[in-house]
């Protein structure tokens, strides 16, 4: 696996050379034969249409301010743009804005902004603007839950000139720049946001390579080249448009039909793929692989430790020490996932990691449950305790485990069993299973959480995080209530220096760890497959989403 | 016969599978003749006039030592030849057209394919001959464009006559032309077919009954179990016949026979079914013969049409059933004499009008006090296979209607095989289902189950018109024997004149919803009144010899 | 051509004559009956199969279905396991058999259910008066108009997915066909010369519809249930499939078929052979029912 | 079985059984006042308008009450359910939105009037007024069912043609191939046809593309199944009057077996066929659900899935009255049809 993400226009701010980025995405194991860089020394060719399709939901609003997920993300990313945004070796650097002082308290930001750049609507990029995508974030009625908790410490904002906003915070946020980094942060034109809701969300205006031409429901969102684009940073890419005339966003949820119309020619490339076409496609000539794991938060299971059984810390660690994660892992991801043992992505630098708790160990589970007063078992072979049988409910939403992590639960379930605990698998559409979580309804749950840097640790394991937002969304569902780790997540949060940062994020992964609060799985997967045709495929995001400003199109 | 005949046939075989269902059949028509092939049914008569176009049926197999139409074999024929044949030199009428004519096509269409397959004709020429043709069968241009639903049963005969004679073929092949029909539109058609031979067509005439082929045949043909048990002239086979069972047929018909005269050979039930335990107690005591049993008076009954017309089924209907008599009511169909039947069962309201059951009312009258008095009033109807629960035996549909004449009474096997030896039944047959049985042993079943409760009044709606003639003669004189050994009083409402006079006491007519005329039954047939009743006279046929 | 359709021919009003069912045609070759007989003993025996399945699963597959070996996944069909194996090792042969009886539990029961409410709706209208019987035919009508599994989903939509709302669902949006169906039975039973007859022999209603009008209404019904049985299970598993019915990793039929799907081009067998055991249990029902119907026509 | 029950259909409608020869008391002779035309098509159409407002209608309150019956917040559900974690602000303000703090007689009428005026509300997930996304998804379900049905109707009559030709061989054949087609689930062979033309052979595009090639494979998957239920009930029909005596009589005046199918047993085929459109329809609206999302079309099946996932009930209330309305529709052309190709129904 990369060390490094594969990032975007910064990699060539970084390293100079879209190259490298290519070099790197053929890490992945495809032959490095098509792309842009280490293939073809043909010259790029203006022109075409690239039919992407996605496996995600078909998002209900194209704007990622409202509600704020990945398939937004996964379009957005076409013609919106950030702030700053992430470097190929992690670092964030600025985008649409310049650069940003922070005051010695921490609590206020100056943001400078870079000057000349238009929306494609004709309206002007200035501190005015950044200042109404904030105020419209924090603004209840449009129902932000990513953006808003990442700009939530956000109190005052004042227009110094259209080039400088001075930021006012509740708090010290070190993980300022990283929010403005993502996508649910992106920025709009203001005079576009003053449109009703449905409109936005229909037809949302940014400053990115692309913009929204039509939008056909159930079927495709149109995407067409700003003519009038070049990238606020020079030497990132290309200097001017990009070189496809549009995108064909299509959503194909079914992954058999996705891979099948990518082999057929009938789309370019596909997300989500599976990983047995992963494989297939890797001794594939006509298909390429890119694999952009996401930041933030590992793909992990959570234990609920707010009730019984798991709110004793030697039942959490009996079943994360009973199941047996790397076997299936291995089966069911033909090599295309690597086990994790950290409760932060691969990709983020601050992120710790330790093999040696997650062993798998029987004998010692049955230990643990044993201490614990689950030493009964039943009929069926489960624990019991009082009577009680060792039950664990998990709710799985079918939106956000993939199949493949859905087996895996399976063979967890089956695995779990050898050691005594009846793990009931719940099924459920996204609406149930935010219900079934908000009424405290699981022991264990797995809820993928993209953010860029360690701050989702936050996020993710402060007290506070399991009262929730106003969108109803709580995300610490392990319900950790440990004020050493908030204490440790708050300074975190506030120190701006790096090496300082890092050593209280590494205190605080090791309590999480080492309480069993989780499982770490593997890294949030994130994988495309596309055509050889398709050239300069790589760039992406600071969440790890495509971006097609340099991608072209081959002609046979 | 002096020419060659038109058609020769010998040694005729026609087989199923192993079952020979037609065996060494061979008839001769001459030119302008006309044979009657007579038999009941399963007699091969169908079969073999089908065979004659090569029309058997799928997985048949036809032999025959000589099949020479007008001097062509036709034993070797392929398909193509007998299509050039069909239509154009013989022609088939099949029975009942509303289901032999196609029902979503109009008659016009029908006539013109006949025309459209042997002629090279225009279709304007096509069509003035189709005209023409249904002129000439007395039915008007104009119903060229409508369809056989929407003929009267006479006319949409008439227009499949018209079909099959559209390129006037030498030989015409007639089965059961006219047995769907009332009397007069059989007239009509017997006289259409009379024409028609008149005219130099050939004839075959396949019919069960001797009564309508003896007005046209030159010659007859009686059939039974796939053979021809004797042919010659009519006049000699109705005066002379020389096997058992012509003679059987003729004295089964019971077309000019006298009341009480009996129709069959074979006895018809239990010598004294008074020794029956079933009948020691009877629900009421018989009255004497006479008396009125079941008495309708200004009975009036309306339908309203889907076309918003309205059916007067009934127009002030009054009639008296005498005990231990028979009350005859014919009618053609639709004259409302089934309506008519279903009110004095009390399964239908009247609008108005009353009726008496030995002297008590009975209609109108609460089914409910209604109830307890249904063992005295019987029904008998003419598809006895519908009237049975399908899922029981005969044991059961018996015992099942013994155990409604009086509560308390323990009915058990014993009463069933009484009743079934009244009848004149086997009592073994009480394990059988009735769908297995013969269609006279059902009606047989069927009147015993009437006679259960032990009725002194039974309602017969069209009991024998399913029948074929030897067994509708032994079912008639079973119901003669009962009525004379029960004392029953009878209401026997049928279609068919020579039945109607030949079982009852009184007559009456029935026409469009009213009775035109009644009075004993002699004296209706001797001196009619009424021109319905004239008509219907004049259009029954009987025995050309009798 | 069916004789069996030709004995159903004599019933007439008066104007028909003595030999209206002449047109009967003779026996068929044994050799053809032979041919039509081999669909019911083909189907017969699979039905066999299935039933033995649902009853009694470990006799024909004594590996857990649930059973998961992560080392033998996604195997071809081969000696050790029949039909392959899934992506956890699962054996499918295993789960098929074993899916067999929350398969057929799910189709019986909501055939049950549309059966029992189509009983009840079929007997008013078919029992009830002019009145009543419009007022069923139009709620039979506003069943009609919402297709099956539209009314499924709407149903899920408002109680939320599971094998009751399926169970229900399905149920419910079988009912008013075979309401139709009960109604104008029992109307033609209510006017028959059957019934006729025994009202004439003084019979009580309670009497006759205990005796007379349920029986003979029942065996159409019986002959329906056969015939919906095989449908209704598609319909679940078409629920299942769409993620809404019965969950993984449960072997039912249409939660592996959805399963299997993913890996429709690497492991067909996943997807191929729980199809073909929802075809299999289709269309042997069909097969049975129209053999029954056939039997109850002929008797 | 004097009603005759579609073989296989847990929905067979009345079939033609349901005007079967009616009872003994109007035999045909006596003479009927005819309706004036002009009269009887006004009144048609008034019985088939009112039956429309009445479906519409039931459609309308009987979701309306199934709302209010499932237990829990009807705000709640309006916003998606439980899983939607709305705000109480958000509750509040649906509750205003649609006067759920009305009396219940008061919130039912104003609904009704909402709907009289074809405001059919706005759907909840996707922000757009339900209508315009009716509109928008119509066509591309419209073109898959009408092929799908036409494609069905021609491999039925074909099968039928078959077996009414073909002799008993071919009978045996074809009713065996169209159980084996009723009985395949849509999802299935969707599935299979993709694995095939698609993966293996490479002859189709196995997503929706605008193509009339990508039209190909979704049709299929939607025709066979109803092609094997139609051909059921038109073959039966088909032999029913091949061995019919009007076919005998047109044997007798020369007509080849081929002109026997064609000119009269084809149109018994069809009646039936007729018969059951409305049935037809239901299966094909059924069958977008699943087809619609394997082959990723835009339409109002996969419509209608996500707007249960998302427990998007003003959406799905509009799916539902839509495909009602269809119904009420193809029921009166189905009636239509049917009168035209036989002119023994008068009055139904």
């Amino acid at each position: 696996m990369p060390a490094a993400p594969r990032s975007a226009r910064p990699a060539a701010l970084a390293a100079g050379l879209l190259a490298t980025t290519l070099v790197l995405a053929g890490c992945a194991g495809s032959p490095g034969g098509g792309t842009a860089g280490s293939g073809t020394a043909a010259a790029p060719v203006s022109g075409g249409t690239l039919v992407y399709a996605s496996g995600d939901a078909e998002p209900t609003c194209l704007d990622p301010h409202v509600g704020g997920n990945y398939p937004q993300a996964l379009v957005a990313g076409q013609y919106l743009e950030t702030l700053y945004t992430k470097d190929d070796d992690g670092a964030i650097v600025p985008w649409l804005a310049s650069g940003a002082e922070v005051s010695d308290d921490g609590l206020t930001w100056t943001l400078k902004l870079r000057d000349g750049i238009t929306f494609t609507d004709g309206s002007a990029f200035d501190a005015a603007t950044v200042k109404a995508n904030i105020a419209h974030l924090q603004d209840p009625d449009t129902a932000s839950s990513t953006g808003y908790l990442a700009v939530e410490k956000i109190k005052t904002m004042d227009v110094v000139d259209d080039t400088t906003l001075e930021i006012g915070l509740s708090s010290p946020d070190a993980a300022l720049l990283e929010s403005f980094s993502m996508p649910w942060v992106a920025m709009e034109s203001a005079k576009a946001l003053k449109r009703s809701q449905a409109e936005n969300c229909a037809s949302p205006v940014g400053t990115g390579p692309f913009k929204v031409a039509a939008w056909t429901k159930q079927d495709s969102v149109e995407l067409v080249r700003n003519g009038d684009y070049t990238p606020p940073v020079p030497g990132a890419g290309h200097d001017g448009p990009a070189y496809l005339e549009g995108i064909t966003w299509k959503f194909i949820p079914e992954a058999a039909t996705r891979y099948a119309a990518l082999q057929a020619g009938t789309v370019d490339m596909i997300d989500n793929a599976q990983p047995d076409t992963i494989k297939a496609a890797e001794g594939s000539e006509a298909i390429g692989h890119l694999d952009a794991p996401r930041p933030g938060a590992s793909n992990r299971i959570e234990l609920n430790s707010s009730k019984a059984p798991f709110n004793d810390q030697r039942v959490r660690e009996a079943f994360v020490r009973a199941v047996n994660v790397d076997d299936g892992i291995s089966s069911l991801f033909f090599g295309t996932a690597k086990r994790s043992y950290s409760a932060l992505s691969s990709v983020e630098p601050m992120g710790y990691s330790d093999p040696a708790l997650f062993g798998r160990d029987l004998d010692a589970a049955n230990r643990l449950l044993d201490e614990a007063g689950w030493d009964q078992r039943d009929a069926a072979g489960y624990r019991t305790k009082d009577g009680k049988r060792l039950t664990l409910a998990f709710p799985v939403s079918t939106n956000q485990s993939v199949p493949a992590e859905q087996s895996l639960f399976q063979q967890l379930q089956a695995t779990a069993k050898e050691a005594g605990f009846e793990v009931k698998l719940n099924l459920l559409d996204l609406s149930s299973w935010y219900g079934v979580l908000g009424e405290n309804q699981y022991d264990l749950v797995s809820a993928p959480y993209t953010k860029v840097g360690p701050d989702v640790l936050r996020t993710l394991f402060h007290t506070s995080n399991t009262i929730p937002a106003p969108s109803g969304y709580f995300s610490n569902h392990a319900q950790v209530k440990d004020p050493k780790l908030d204490a440790l997540l708050e300074s975190a949060s506030a120190t701006t220096d790096q090496a300082e940062r890092k050593d209280k994020y590494t205190q605080a992964q090791q309590i999480v760890l080492e309480g069993y609060y989780i499982l770490p799985l593997y890294d949030q997967q994130n994988h495309f497959l596309y055509r050889r045709q398709l050239q300069g495929v790589g760039a992406t995001t600071a969440v790890a989403s495509p971006t097609f400003h340099d991608t072209w199109l081959a002609r046979d | 016969m002096s020419a060659a005949p038109l058609l020769r046939v010998d040694g005729l075989d026609v087989g199923f599978g192993s079952t020979a269902v037609v065996h060494d059949v061979s008839l001769r028509i001459g030119r302008g003749e006309c044979l009657a092939l007579v038999g009941e049914s399963g007699s091969g008569k169908s079969v073999t006039a089908r065979a004659l176009l090569g029309l058997a049926g799928r997985g048949a197999r036809v032999t025959a030592r000589t099949l020479d139409f007008d001097g062509t074999d036709l034993s070797t024929a392929g398909q193509r030849a007998w299509r050039r044949l069909r239509g154009s030199r013989i022609g088939l009428v099949l029975q009942d057209a509303l289901v032999s004519l196609d029902p979503l096509r109009t008659v016009g269409r029908e006539i013109d394919d006949a025309l459209r397959l042997h002629t090279g004709l225009p279709a304007a020429a096509r069509a003035a001959k189709t005209t023409g043709l249904l002129e000439a069968m007395g039915l008007a241009a104009g119903d060229a464009g409508r369809r056989a639903g929407e003929l009267s049963g006479g006319m949409r005969q008439r227009a499949l006559i018209a079909a099959a004679m559209a390129l006037d073929p030498d030989l015409l092949i007639a089965d059961e032309p006219t047995t769907a029909l009332d009397a007069e539109a059989q007239a009509q058609v017997l006289d259409l077919l009379a024409g028609l031979r008149a005219g130099g067509s050939s004839l075959l005439l396949i019919s069960h009954d001797l009564a309508v082929v003896s007005s046209v045949a030159d010659r007859v043909a009686i059939m039974r179990g796939g053979r021809i048990l004797e042919q010659g002239p009519t006049e000699q086979v109705l005066t002379a016949p020389e096997h058992g069972y012509t003679r059987m047929l003729l004295r089964a018909v019971p077309a000019g026979r006298p009341r009480g005269t009996r129709l069959s050979t074979v006895h018809a039930g239990a010598p004294d079914p008074r020794s029956g335990a079933s009948h020691d107690q009877q629900p009421c005591p018989a009255p004497a013969p006479g008396a009125p049993a079941l008495e309708a008076r200004n009975l009036v009954r309306t339908f309203s049409t889907p076309g918003g017309g309205i059916l007067h089924a009934a127009d002030n209907v009054s009639l008296r059933v005498e005990a231990g008599r028979t009350l005859g009511l014919v009618g053609a169909s639709g004259s409302g004499k089934s309506t008519t039947a279903r009110i004095l069962l009390g399964l239908e309201s009247p609008d108005s009008g009353s009726v008496e059951l030995f002297g008590q009312p009975w209609v109108p009258l609460p089914e409910a006090a209604r109830r307890p008095r249904r063992t005295q009033l019987g029904a008998i109807y003419q598809d006895p296979l519908s009237s049975f629960d399908p899922r029981r035996r005969v044991g059961a549909i018996l015992a099942d209607a013994l155990s409604s004449a009086a509560v308390g009474q323990a009915r058990g096997a014993d009463d069933v095989a009484t009743l079934l030896e009244l009848v004149g039944l086997d009592p073994d047959l009480a394990g059988r289902h009735p769908a297995t049985l013969s269609g006279g042993q059902r009606q047989r079943v069927a009147i015993a189950r009437a006679l259960a409760p032990g009725p002194r009044m039974i309602i017969c709606d069209e009991p024998v018109s399913a029948l074929d003639v030897s067994v509708q003669a032994q079912i008639l004189d079973l119901l003669d024997d009962l009525q004379a050994r029960l004392g029953l009083g009878y209401l026997f409402i049928s279609h068919d004149l020579a039945v109607v006079r030949h079982v009852s006491d009184r007559l009456a007519v029935m026409h469009g919803g009213r009775i035109v005329e009644s009075g004993p039954t002699e004296e209706v047939f001797a001196d009619p009144r009424h021109d319905y009743t004239r008509a219907l006279l004049a259009a029954s046929p009987t025995l050309a010899s009798g | 051509m069916d004789d069996t359709r030709l004995q159903r021919g004599p019933r007439r009003g008066p104007r028909t004559g003595p030999h209206r069912s002449r047109l009967r045609e003779p026996r068929r070759r044994a050799g053809l009956l032979r041919a039509r007989a081999a669909g019911p003993v083909l189907a017969a025996l699979a039905s066999l199969f299935l039933l033995l399945a649902a009853v009694a699963p470990g006799w024909l597959a004594p590996t857990d279905p649930l059973a998961i070996d992560p080392a033998a996944a996604f195997q071809a069909p081969s000696a050790a396991h029949w039909l392959g194996t899934d992506e956890s090792g699962r054996d499918i042969y295993a789960r098929i058999v074993h899916g067999a009886r929350p398969s057929l539990l799910i189709g019986a029961a909501a055939t049950g259910l549309g059966l029992g409410l189509a009983l009840v709706l079929g007997l008013v209208a078919g029992l009830g008066g002019r009145l009543l019987d419009a007022g069923v035919g139009r709620i039979v009508e506003v069943l009609l108009a919402l297709p099956g599994l539209l009314l499924a989903l709407v149903f899920i939509a408002l109680a939320g997915p599971g094998v009751a709302t399926t169970i229900v669902a399905v149920g419910l949006s079988t009912a008013p066909g075979y309401a139709r169906i009960i109604r104008s039975q029992v109307r033609s039973l209510r006017g028959s010369p059957m019934i006729e007859a025994a009202r004439v022999l003084g019979h009580s209603p309670a009497r006759i519809l205990a005796r007379h009008l349920l029986p003979n209404a029942l065996g159409p019904v019986m002959v329906l249930a056969t015939l919906g049985i095989g449908q209704a299970v598609v319909w679940a598993s078409a629920l299942s499939f769409l993620g809404l019915g019965e969950a993984p990793p449960a072997p039912e039929w249409g939660a592996m078929l959805a399963a299997g799907r993913t890996y429709l081009g690497f492991a067909w067998w996943m997807t191929f052979f729980p199809g073909l055991a929802i075809v299999a249990t289709a269309a042997s029902s069909t097969v049975l029912g129209r053999a029954l119907q056939r039997r109850a026509v002929a008797a | 079985m004097t009603e005759q029950a579609l073989p296989g259909l847990p929905g067979g409608p009345g079939g033609p059984g349901d005007r079967a020869e009616g009872g003994l008391p109007h035999p045909g002779g006596t003479a009927v006042v005819p309706g004036r035309p002009w009269r009887a098509a006004g009144a048609w159409l008034l019985r088939r308008v009112g039956s429309a407002v009445f479906v519409l209608w039931a459609v309308a309150t009987l979701i309306f009450l199934a709302i209010r019956l499932i237990p829990g917040d009807p705000a709640e559900a309006i916003l998606g359910g439980p899983g939607s974690q709305a705000s109480a602000e958000a509750l509040a303000a649906a509750r205003l939105e649609y006067g759920l703090d009305e009396p219940l007689w008061v919130q039912y009428l104003s609904q009704l009037g909402r709907l009289a005026t074809g405001d059919l509300g706005t759907s909840y997930a996707l922000r757009v007024p339900v209508a315009q996304l009716l509109t928008e998804q119509l066509p591309g379900t419209l073109a898959l069912a009408a092929g799908a049905w036409v494609l069905a109707w021609v491999l039925a009559l074909g099968l039928a043609l078959w077996s009414g030709l073909g002799g008993r061989g071919a009978a045996v054949v074809g009713s065996a191939l169209e159980i084996a087609a009723a009985s395949v689930p849509h999802f299935w062979l969707g599935s299979v046809l993709v694995l095939l033309f698609s993966t293996a052979w490479g002859w189709l595009p196995p997503v929706s593309n605008g193509t009339a090639a990508g039209l190909v494979m979704p049709i299929v998957t939607l025709a066979l199944p109803l092609a094997g239920f139609l051909g059921q009930v038109m073959r039966e029909s088909m032999l029913t009057a091949m061995t019919s005596p009007f076919a005998l009589s047109a044997r007798a005046r020369g007509e080849s077996e081929a002109g026997v199918v064609l000119r009269h047993a084809l149109r018994h085929a069809a009646l039936p066929g007729v018969a059951l459109s409305g049935w037809a329809l239901g299966s094909l609206v059924s069958g977008a659900v699943v087809v619609e999302s394997i082959f990723a079309r835009p339409g109002l099946g996969r419509t209608l899935l996500q707007a249960v996932t998302l427990r998007d009930v003003p959406l799905v209330t509009g799916v539902a009255l839509v495909s009602a309305l269809a119904y009420v529709v193809v029921m009166a052309l189905s009636d239509l049809a049917e009168r035209a190709i036989d002119p023994r129904i008068r009055d139904r």
